[in-house]
């Protein structure tokens, strides 16, 4: 009598449990610095990773599971983001997470998903988040090292060598300037040179006072809005001729609206999404390029970004995890490891059990700012 | 391009940075001497100048000088406002709780300017065109000679209030005793209130006059307040030309160190500060006076 | 014990102190008055190290103590009271009198916190002591109260208690008997002369001319930053300058 | 005496035993956590503002100051960890009680300026200083703090070494308010002439009390770099000074029990208001005026009074029971 009221108590949990599961949704986890410093890159992703979890719900969701999104905001903070993915792990349950934005931040999270055993898929470009590979953690942002690989090819190809280079005083100019530095032997590149900003300052004419001093031949300037901007018009103001390059930091329209006339003639490294409608039609991204673009540009009434391109890339990698079969973090793990030929917004990736960060230097295209828009230099 | 000349374009630009700076700080101790409050909320005047000139131009079409004077004016309101439900209030007030009361109003105005506008960062055009101007060998913009003659302006502006107008010599009684100014029958709370219309609008006029320099979004004024701060705090706090020196004197320091150690440049003009601070305590211009018992 | 030599002190343009010299002897009570403004309190705050004077020199039983900090000058023996009584109103009557007994406790912070053993033993010792000397002033029923809540006559009495509790060999007090009824500035003038025969000697500022006439043994007269006569109570009360000089103000 | 012994111990009862049963797990852990070791600082910063009454808006530096000797010694020179920690806290006593001597020389607004001054001063180089700290994409890598094989690396176990030295430190800040040191201490606060002429030392006492609270920050920082095992500088900003100074203030400045319940808020208050959204910001900032408005004595102050009132109305029954 006791036995049989055990095995039924028994089977009715079980019951209950994969009745629960299958219509319960598979819940993903976010973390994105939507305030604080790095917003520019948080608000586009967590739009972004929004935007298409909804197209997959409203289209019946993966297998007929259902995605839920738990977005934190990170305030571009280590500490809270160490915190929140605790949050999403413990409380949430989820079964994977995307983010943080920034790489001082996935730095921060790491141990945590290393020993939590949850999968990880950053959308922070600094190289040292995938090298050496950890298995749980993953990105979708190309490394810095591509974009200062496509700007030493470009100058190597205009016979300079001697450069000077002005990055920003946070974890994206300090990435960007241990990235140049290392770069710089392997293409004959002297910096002669290297000098930083403030994330906050307002006038950049002493530093390139010095540089208009220095033997430089062009300029490399490596940070996101609006320091750039400042640093464009103070450039122009200072009456310096010298070619200036800047990072993919600020490859959105937003930049030629804040620098400007002084925009003109600045070359920078992008993603391709700001230059989708120029690629050709063999282009293995154009289809997804295109798409992502509209579909911002309907929900948002602006033009998606190389930034929110990453969340965009991240949700389809589990998209594609899921639909192979995976709804565990295990599995999870697993077939994002297996992914290859993936076509998305930042590249074409293709992970393995050496590669976490799965793209090339393709990835990446040089574009020249002209007549207030941007131009594909090859 | 020699020595002098960059040494001439490094004092140059750190002046222009300065002057801001100095409008800043004057707003801190119009506030401070009225007051007795060290309004950590002044950084927010500026950027809501800024973005409210940005709102008007941009988003209403407004001509700029008329985007320009409506950002000031509804930034004094917003000062009224801010005195008349945070500062008012409270009746027994200590330094801390003012601190602290400022500074719940600064996270509060960036808060609603981060919902009213967004996050982006925004720009306005110059006032009269991006042609460089050259001047013993080094560059400024004709924005810059704007900032500085607004800056000049203004000084001589607030000097004379303090000094020629009945509501002008009324503040500087209560900044010198309050109790006794109000027992001579001026009306303190409204000289109070006056001084943050004061401040405010002056805040609001140089948050716009470098936006198109300088950009603006909904966090400038956490660094510009800091900085106003400093150079208020260099001047003694005082509401004249002491506060307005401190500017320009932290904007060359810096202009300096950017110039010889830019990763360093902000410790560089701290260290200055501090010392500064160990050898006249008093603030670099105030004669020396014993304390009081 | 104390002796004065040709202190000058200048704030600005306008010289407070010129040239006072002046000598206390030990156990006397002496008495430093003269109109408003004639430098009293810039003199006992320089005495006690609170204003840097511009020149000259003031000997501590012989020894140059001019410039030292007040806290070290009450190390030696030297206290003072405040005209508007400088009470610690957060803490409680027995507390401030505890304050007092500062230097006579030497614990220091690591001791403190992790309450030793001889930090108990100490605490205990300058509670008892406390207590005693608010008793000596005759207010130890308030030790518990609140120092803020403490009527002002009540109040002079504690910081005269506080000061007591330094165990000092001269005090000068300002303007003891300033806002007291008549009561209380005669059953001061008491306390006075009790502490003067416990051996401290006596230094006050004081308008009470009665309290000054009735309690002291030498007085000293300034006037507009300058000595104008030293002598008993008798001798200045015939002096013809000092008469001059306060009927003048009147 | 006792009394106040009795209470100490029922809130450590609360906090070791109580909260961990309630809460196992999950990440209100973390976040308790947080609020140990931000009563930590809060507590090291009251002795300086509360009791003395100096003003510090530089605390954040000997916090990040404290994480980052930690993690430099034990991850790129191998030191041991408990060594690491108390050698960063008396190197950085050290260093405040250097400096102390002539910031503290300074007053009111100026000592205001100089303490930030100097924050921001250690947060440039702890920016800049790449190749020592890793700049501003941080320092990873920081081992756990252990004892033999048992580590500390769950978020229990934090609580519990956390929390055990936040009480500890706690327990000493009470000690010491009750003591010659902490009289000496409000004396000056109230009036530092009147403490120097009964004989108070205020420069050196305000220093020492500045390098204590330079050292409990040290602490606090060194566990928090051994708990989260990673730092980067943007922790250690001007705003976590700010926000200390909130949490202080809000509390009730001079009230040990006051900084933590200051501390306890400021660090709950983003989780609750959450759920908001990207308005938690105007939230936070109404609440904070709000808060000082109508409580312009704290929290302490807040509660005492309630507690009074509730002691009174169940006294007044007892009362008529009897």
């Amino acid at each position: 009598m006791k036995r049989t009221a055990q095995l039924l108590t028994f089977f009715a949990v079980m019951l209950l449990t994969v009745v629960a599961f299958a219509a319960e949704p598979l819940k993903i986890g976010a973390l994105f610095s939507v305030t604080g410093p790095p917003s520019f890159l948080g608000e586009p992703e967590r739009n972004t990773a929004q935007m298409v979890v909804d197209e997959i719900n409203k289209s019946g969701g993966i297998k007929g599971r259902k995605l839920e999104l738990v977005i934190y905001d990170t305030a571009g903070d280590a500490t809270k983001s160490v915190q929140l993915a605790n949050k999403l792990i413990k409380d949430d349950n989820v079964v994977a997470i995307i983010g943080p934005s920034t790489t001082g931040e996935t730095m921060a999270v790491i141990p945590v998903v290393e020993k939590e055993k949850v999968p990880l898929i950053s959308c922070a470009a600094g190289s040292k988040i995938t090298d050496p590979v950890k298995p749980w953690v993953f990105k979708t942002a190309q490394n810095d090292g591509l974009a200062v690989a496509k700007i030493f090819e470009n100058l190597q190809k205009n016979k300079i060598n001697k450069v000077a280079i002005l990055t920003v005083s946070d974890g994206f100019g300090a990435s960007g300037r241990e990235q140049l530095k290392i770069h710089a032997a392997s293409y004959g590149m002297s910096l002669v040179v290297d000098d930083t900003y403030g994330p906050k300052d307002t006038d950049m004419t002493a530093q390139l006072t010095k540089i208009r001093g220095s033997e430089a031949q062009a300029i490399i300037c490596w940070g996101t809005n609006p320091g750039p901007a400042v640093i464009a018009k103070n450039v122009k103001q200072l009456g310096i001729k010298l070619p200036l390059y800047m990072s993919h930091g600020v490859s959105s329209k937003k930049f030629i609206e804040l620098a400007g006339d002084a925009a003109e003639g600045i070359i920078l490294p992008s993603g391709k999404v700001i230059v989708a409608d120029q690629l050709p039609a063999s282009d293995p991204q154009k289809n997804s390029l295109i798409g992502y673009v509209q579909s911002y540009q309907r929900l948002y009434g602006v033009e998606g970004d190389h930034f929110g391109g990453h969340a965009w890339d991240a949700i389809n990698l589990l998209r594609r995890a899921i639909e192979a079969g995976a709804t565990t973090r295990e599995t999870i793990r697993e077939q994002i490891e297996k992914s290859s030929n993936f076509a998305g917004i930042g590249g074409v990736f293709t992970f393995s059990a050496q590669d976490h960060a799965g793209l090339t230097k393709d990835a990446f295209v040089l574009v020249r700012i002209k007549g207030g828009d941007w131009q594909a230099l090859e | 391009m020699n020595l002098t000349d960059q040494l001439t374009q490094y004092i140059l630009s750190g002046l222009s940075t300065g002057a801001i700076y100095a409008l800043i700080g004057l707003g801190f101790a119009i506030i401070y001497n009225s007051t007795g409050i060290i309004n950590f909320a002044q950084g927010e005047f500026v950027m809501f100048g800024g973005m409210l000139g940005v709102y008007f131009f941009h988003k209403q079409g407004l001509a700029l000088p008329i985007a320009f004077l409506l950002a000031v004016v509804v930034t004094a309101l917003c000062g009224v406002i801010f005195e008349r439900f945070a500062i008012r209030p409270l009746r027994r007030p200590t330094p801390m709780n003012m601190v602290i009361i400022t500074i719940g109003g600064s996270i509060f105005l960036r808060g609603v300017a981060m919902i009213a506008w967004g996050k982006d960062t925004h720009v306005l055009p110059t006032f009269s065109g991006d042609e460089p101007i050259s001047f013993a060998g080094a560059t400024l913009l004709p924005q810059h000679l704007w900032i500085f003659a607004i800056t000049i302006l203004l000084i001589i502006g607030t000097k004379l209030f303090f000094s020629h107008t009945i509501s002008g010599k009324a503040m500087s009684a209560c900044a010198v005793n309050r109790r006794a100014a109000g027992l001579v029958g001026i009306d303190v709370r409204r000289m109070i209130m006056f001084s943050f219309i004061l401040s405010s609008a002056i805040g609001a006029m140089a948050g716009i006059i470098i936006a198109p320099l300088t950009m603006t979004s909904y966090d400038v004024g956490v660094m510009l307040g800091l900085k106003g701060f400093c150079a208020a705090i260099i001047g003694g706090m005082s509401s004249g030309l002491p506060t307005v020196i401190g500017g320009l004197l932290l904007g060359v320091l810096e202009s300096l160190g950017a110039g010889f150690s830019s990763g360093y440049k902000d410790a560089v003009a701290f260290v200055i500060l501090l010392l500064i601070l160990f050898f006249r305590p008093q603030g670099l211009f105030s004669r020396g006076s014993s304390e009081r018992v | 014990m104390l002796e004065v030599k040709e202190i000058t002190c200048v704030f600005g343009g306008l010289v407070a102190l010129d040239k006072v010299s002046f000598t206390i002897r030990p156990g006397e009570i002496t008495g430093v008055i003269g109109p408003n403004g004639a430098g009293k309190t810039t003199l006992f705050n320089i005495v006690s190290g609170i204003y840097s004077r511009t020149a000259g020199q003031v000997l501590f039983s012989g020894r140059d103590i001019s410039g030292l900090p007040p806290d070290q000058l009450a190390r030696l023996g030297l206290v003072r009271t405040f005209q508007n009584i400088e009470l610690f109103g957060q803490m409680t009557v027995l507390e401030n009198v505890m304050v007092g007994l500062h230097t006579k406790s030497h614990c220091g912070i690591l001791a403190c916190a992790l309450k030793l053993p001889w930090h108990l033993a100490e605490e205990r010792r300058i509670r008892a002591r406390a207590l005693e000397l608010l008793d000596y002033v005759g207010i130890a029923d308030l030790a518990d109260d609140s120092a803020a809540s403490l009527p002002f006559g009540k109040g002079r009495l504690l910081e005269i208690a506080r000061a007591l509790a330094l165990e000092p060999q001269i005090m000068l007090m300002d303007e003891p008997a300033a806002g007291l009824n008549s009561r209380e500035t005669w059953e001061l003038g008491d306390l006075i002369r009790k502490i003067r025969s416990s051996g401290v000697t006596v230094v006050l500022v004081e308008h009470d001319m009665e309290l000054v006439m009735d309690v002291c043994d030498a007085i000293v007269v300034l006037n507009l930053g300058q000595k104008l006569a030293e002598g008993t109570p008798r001798q200045i009360q015939d002096n013809s300058a000092v008469i001059a000089a306060y009927l003048g103000e009147g | 005496m006792q009394r106040e012994l009795l209470k100490f111990a029922l809130f450590a009862a609360l906090v070791l035993v109580v909260a961990p049963l309630y809460f196992q797990g999950g990440y209100i852990l973390n976040v308790l956590v947080f609020v140990g070791i931000n009563t930590m600082l809060a507590i090291g910063l009251n002795l300086l503002l509360g009791f003395a009454g100096q003003i510090s808006l530089g605390q954040a530096a000997f916090y990040g100051l404290g994480a980052y000797v930690s993690a430099i010694l034990t991850t790129t020179h191998g030191f041991n960890p408990w060594l690491a920690m108390i050698f960063a806290a008396l190197a950085i006593g050290a260093l405040a009680f250097v400096i102390g001597f002539p910031i503290l020389k300074l007053k009111g607004h100026y000592l205001a300026m100089a303490t930030l001054g100097f924050g921001i001063i250690v947060y440039i180089v702890i920016n800049e200083y790449v190749d020592l700290t890793g700049g501003p994409s941080g320092f990873p890598g920081i081992p756990n703090l252990s004892i033999g094989s048992f580590s500390f690396d769950s978020d229990m176990k934090n609580y519990y070494l956390i929390w055990g030295a936040t009480l500890g430190v706690m327990l000493l800040a009470i000690n010491l308010a009750r003591s010659r040191i902490g009289r000496a201490l409000r004396a000056i606060h109230d009036s530092e002439v009147a403490a120097q002429v009964l004989g108070i030392n205020a420069r050196l006492l305000k220093v020492q009390i500045f390098a204590c609270s330079a050292m409990i920050s040290s602490l606090a920082g060194s566990l928090y770099a051994h708990y989260i095992t990673f730092v980067s500088p943007s922790t250690f900003g001007f705003h976590f000074s700010v926000e200390l100074l909130t949490m202080v203030v809000i509390g009730g400045l001079g009230s040990i029990y006051g900084s933590f319940l200051g501390a306890t808020l400021i660090t709950l208050l983003p989780e609750i208001l959450r759920t908001f959204h990207d308005y938690d910001i105007i939230f936070y900032g109404a609440l904070l005026m709000i808060m000082t408005i109508f409580l312009p004595g704290g929290l302490i102050q807040g509660g005492t009074l309630a507690w009074n009132f509730l002691r009174k109305s169940w006294g007044g029954k007892g009362g008529a029971d009897a």
